[in-house]
């Protein structure tokens, strides 16, 4: 258990805990915004953490290159697709800040 | 560890089965189809088998969804509920069941490697590919050279789909950009107001066909191939012609060179197995078109991945165009 | 190699990559001269292979030159040879045929994407045919069914579509059952390749997964080949898809079905599973008779010309399935024969329908009361196709009875039951074409429905040709005899 | 470890069953559709099943590494063709799904029967 498996337990540990607390978020929070906060979370700092715990384990690699490839990726298309998922809500009418369920109680 | 894993994913992959089945909303079926695909393609993974979970995440998540929700948008959402008996499928279902449970007793334990399985053909083909093939990916030497009939078989039958979707929905041929129907040009309706997208998505469009091509050609060295990369490919074109509207979409890709594409990478496969013919070997004998035979093998491997992305990517995109085109008239 | 050589992989190869180029052929009918000239091509390499079959017994062609069990093998047999020459005849007859008729159904921009698909058929079929490996003719059995869905769906009545779309899901899950038979072999024997598959299926042979395997594959196999209850598809799928792709499925696509049946349960599945033979029968036997009583009943009561054939296409795969559940050789012989028989009968049948239907738009019966005034080339043939179907002696259709009813006596008290069945159920074929010839001949004409004249020139002149072969291969059965013995003898081998 | 074995092939059964039933019972051809979808991705797991080998991994022969387990190649390649007569298949129904929805009105199996036996 050298030093670099320890960082990576850690990072692996806490980003689980925040990709589960996404996914509670998205089942248990009230109306449709409020739950893409929290899917958005999974999206984001989930994969970061996860992604660098990775790179530790695989060490100073061709693969490490690779995951950074992908994570900068991810990077720019994770929000940008929660950004469209909420503009064509926004669009297709459906009005954030009314706490009840929205239309067919989603 | 990871057979706990494999379980969970397996029972995950028939509670997305059952919900797909159970809903009545179709978007919301299409959307589970995404995610089943996506489990499928990741219990493939922990079963060693790397290309098949490349290829059926870039087609099964990729294309079919999008197929999916293009025809989704000409036909129904909701689907009608139907008091329709429900007891003889159930027992025929129940029969079928029961004989596959029947059969599954006598079956060689999983991962068992004295498996009839690991002992007649796939030992020759471990051993042998590097001797005369030379390359590493063994998948891509058996589907390109050992059993390049079958891929060959195989193209021709994406492309049987290409031209049957071509003829049912009779999108007219290429000249000119107006789709069929009503004659004039309809506005672009692509997403003009989703700003971001459009910008992010030229972004990364580049680095899409990019890696599409890499895979296409880094198949003899790793997981991916003609199938994958040609799907890759087709997924970042239909994502431009999402973004940015049909008609910049025609004007990069014209309509006319999908189908010379589908048609085309057929024909180079075709003409390969016939070089091969003339040289003196066999049908789809790689070995003669040069003196060396390993590397011959290596450069008809390599042009026949060359026609299989062609193909696929040519077929894809003409399927995905004639549906979304569809939907102007 | 010489050009001889290489014949069994140019009969798929040669429509198989002519089909792409016939996209591009946009000028009026030239899409349709490549198609006719590369089934011409396909059924003269068919003739050359039948006469070196014929010499020299079954040919094997091994692609990419890789030895046996590794790579890819074709073996092209007596009876592939036979099923060759009615796959790449039906073809030619129907492109020859039916350039007029064609052009009515299919718009002109549409024509190219048509003959591709037409010359796809043809290759998967002949694909099919000449395999010698489980998987691709799975692959193959995929080009021939979704080339064929879309031959069906270009018909002009809306009704194909969803008649289409219940035969590619039916299609589909045959194909899909044929699939799983062949993964649980592989499973247990490890080889794809059929020749290697008997000789490694011994150890194996009363395994679960294998008798399983052999009942996927039969229903499978049995399912896209319309045998009796899992025939549904059959019907609707024949009478709205346009006139000459009925004439060429009609003739080929199940019967190439029925070979690859026959193939995977006499010579896979036969010898090494203990009392198959007589599951097999069990199983068969009592299906041959319904499919060829129940579908004859309806035909007798079908006004639609088209269904009333297909019902009958039904029946005479009956006749198919009982000679073979004989499991003897003149039983298998004479279930072979009648593919030979029925495939020129039911070809000319719809050939004349189709003439007919150059001139009436519902082919129904009561709309051509009277034609026989007006045509009568086409009701003549019609007349004698009927004959042959029939089996009146002196046409081929009395060459499959004829072994049919020598098959089932030999099977002594059972036999009895099912020469029975044979004989009733060609009285009720006497009935059924007497309806339409009698309303042809003798009825009185519908008023307005005046047809302006005999069928186009080429349509008629073809459809006397098949005519007038059913009536020479029923004078000299020698060519389709010869070549099912052999079939049947090959199959029928290991039992001794 | 046998219950793990044959998990993966009940598994396979189940979701055959389940894609049966749906192309049997459901009445929306889309669904249908859907359902072949998955009647055919569970083949796949049958044969990809088969490929595993304790301890083996991608057949990727990489030319240092030697004495390396690998797993079958052959069930891999069969389902690479599979996949793609999957998409064909599915492409080529939803063609004839939206030209039905053009033809007759309607995607629900059940009506598009009436119309045409009060038509016929």
């Amino acid at each position: 258990m050298d030093f670099f498996d320890i960082i990576s337990w850690i990072l692996f540990t806490t980003g689980g805990a925040f990709v589960f607390i996404g996914g509670l978020g998205a089942l248990r929070l009230p109306n449709f915004y409020t739950r893409l906060h929290a899917a958005s979370l999974t999206d984001s700092i989930g994969t970061i953490l996860i992604m660098t715990a990775i790179m530790f384990q695989a060490g100073w690699s061709l693969a490490a290159i690779k995951l950074i490839t992908i994570l900068g990726f991810l990077m720019l298309t994770s929000p940008t697709a929660t950004y469209a998922l909420a503009n064509a809500a926004l669009l297709s009418g459906m009005k954030p800040g009314k706490p009840e369920y929205d239309k067919e109680g989603y | 560890m990871v057979n706990l894993f494999a379980m969970f994913l397996l029972t995950l992959l028939i509670i997305t089965a059952v919900a797909i089945v159970r809903t009545k909303d179709l978007f919301v079926a299409v959307m589970l189809t995404g995610i089943f695909s996506l489990l499928m393609s990741a219990n493939f993974f922990i079963l060693d088998a790397a290309d098949v979970a490349l290829t059926e995440a870039a087609i099964g998540a990729g294309i079919t969804t999008v197929l999916l929700l293009g025809a989704l948008a000409l036909t129904a959402e909701r689907e009608r509920p139907v008091s329709a008996p429900r007891w003889l499928p159930l027992v025929v279902v129940a029969i079928t069941a029961v004989v596959m449970i029947y059969a599954t007793f006598d079956k060689p334990r999983l991962g068992d490697p004295l498996a009839p399985v690991h002992q007649h053909v796939a030992p020759w083909y471990l051993e042998m590919t590097p001797v005369l093939i030379g390359i590493p990916n063994v998948v891509t030497a058996i589907l390109g050279s050992f059993r390049g009939y079958d891929t060959l078989g195989e193209l021709i039958v994406i492309f049987t789909a290409c031209i049957g979707v071509l003829f049912l929905l009779g999108v007219p041929r290429g000249e000119g950009h107006q789709p069929p129907g009503n004659g004039a040009a309809p506005p672009d309706v692509a997403l003009s107001h989703h700003l971001i997208p459009r910008v992010v998505g030229r972004l990364i469009f580049p680095f899409i066909v990019l890696f599409g091509l890499y895979v296409q050609f880094h198949g003899e060295f790793g997981p991916g191939g003609g199938f994958q990369g040609g799907a890759i490919i087709a997924a970042g074109i239909v994502l431009y012609t999402l973004l940015e509207g049909e008609n910049s979409s025609f004007s990069a890709v014209p309509r006319w060179t999908l189908v010379a594409m589908a048609a085309g990478g057929a024909i180079l496969y075709g003409a390969v197995g016939i070089a091969g013919m003339v040289m003196g070997g066999n049908f789809l004998n790689y070995s003669v078109l040069s003196n060396d035979p390993v590397l011959g093998q290596q450069m008809g491997i390599l042009i026949i991945e060359a026609g299989v992305g062609i193909t696929v990517c040519g077929a894809l995109l003409t399927i995905f165009h004639v549906i979304n085109a569809r939907e102007h008239c | 190699m010489s050009l001889a050589g290489h014949l069994p992989i140019l009969q798929v190869v040669v429509p198989l990559l002519i089909a792409p180029l016939v996209v591009f052929l946009r000028p009026r009918g030239l899409a349709w001269a490549a198609a006719a000239t590369a089934s011409l091509l396909a059924f003269l390499i068919a003739v050359t292979l039948t006469g070196q079959i014929l010499r020299s017994g079954p040919v094997t062609y091994m692609l990419g030159s890789w030895p046996v069990p590794y790579g890819i093998e074709l073996h092209v047999s007596p009876f592939s040879a036979l099923i060759l020459l009615i796959v790449t005849g039906a073809s030619t007859v129907a492109l020859f045929a039916g350039r007029r008729s064609i052009n009515m159904e299919v718009n002109n921009d549409r024509q190219p994407l048509f003959y591709s698909a037409w010359l796809l058929a043809l290759s998967g079929m002949a694909g099919i045919t000449v395999a010698g490996d489980a998987f691709n003719i799975f692959v193959f059995m995929e080009i021939a069914s979704l080339s064929g869905y879309m031959l069906i769906a270009a018909g002009p009545d809306r009704r194909a579509l969803p008649a289409v779309f219940k035969y590619l899901l039916m299609g589909t899950i045959g194909a899909t059952f044929y699939l799983i038979g062949v993964g649980l072999i592989y499973m247990m024997t490890g080889t794809l390749n059929l020749a290697d598959m008997e000789a490694r299926i011994h150890g194996v042979g009363e395994l679960k997964p294998i008798l399983v395997a052999a009942g996927f594959i039969t229903v499978g196999l049995a399912l896209k080949a319309a045998v009796f209850p899992l025939h549904v598809w059959l019907p609707n799928s024949y009478t709205y898809a346009p006139h000459m792709v009925t004439v060429f499925l009609a003739a080929c696509s199940t019967k190439v079905s029925i070979f690859v049946l026959l193939r995977f349960d006499f010579l896979v599945f036969q010898q090494n599973l203990v009392a198959h033979d007589i599951q097999f029968a069990t199983v068969f036997i009592p299906l041959a008779i319904l499919a060829i009583l129940i579908p004859s009943v309806s035909a007798m009561f079908e006004s639609n010309l088209k269904r009333l054939l297909a019902y009958s296409s039904v029946a005479q795969i009956g006749y198919i399935m009982l000679g073979a559940a004989l499991v003897s050789v003149t039983g298998l012989t004479a279930g072979i024969v009648t593919m030979f028989n029925h495939a020129l009968a039911k070809g000319a049948l719809f050939l004349a329908v189709a003439c007919l239907g150059t001139h009436f738009l519902q082919l129904r019966i009561e709309n051509i009361r009277g034609a026989a005034r007006h045509m009568p080339w086409t009701m003549a043939a019609f007349v004698l196709a009927g004959l042959s179907l029939i089996g009146v002696p002196g046409t081929a259709g009395f060459i499959s009875k004829w072994y049919l009813i020598l098959a089932a006596l030999q099977e002594g008290s059972l036999g009895i039951v099912l020469v029975a069945v044979v004989l009733i159920s060609s009285l009720m074929a006497v009935v059924y074409i007497w309806r339409v010839v009698e309303a042809a001949y003798f009825g009185i004409e519908k008023e307005g429905l005046q047809p302006a004249g005999e069928a186009p020139l080429a349509l008629l002149a073809v459809t006397w040709i098949t005519v007038l072969a059913n009536l020479y291969f029923g004078f000299f059965p020698s060519l389709p005899l010869t070549l099912s013995t052999e079939a049947a003898t090959a199959l029928l081998e290991h039992l001794r | 470890m046998e219950l793990f074995g044959l998990y993966h092939y009940w598994t396979f059964a189940v979701l055959l069953m389940i894609g049966f039933y749906a192309v049997i019972a459901k009445s929306n051809l889309v669904k249908k559709l859907i359902g072949l979808y998955i009647f055919q991705s569970a083949v796949f797991l049958l044969y990809i099943t088969m490929d595993k080998v304790d301890g083996g991994t991608a057949p990727i022969i990489q030319d240092g590494v030697t004495g390396q387990v690998f797993s079958n190649p052959i069930p891999q390649v069969l389902i690479l063709t599979a996949i793609v007569v999957g998409i064909s298949t599915t492409a080529l129904g939803l063609a004839i799904v939206i030209r039905i929805k053009e033809a007759y009105g309607t995607i629900e199996e059940h009506e598009v029967r009436e119309m045409d036996h009060r038509v016929a």
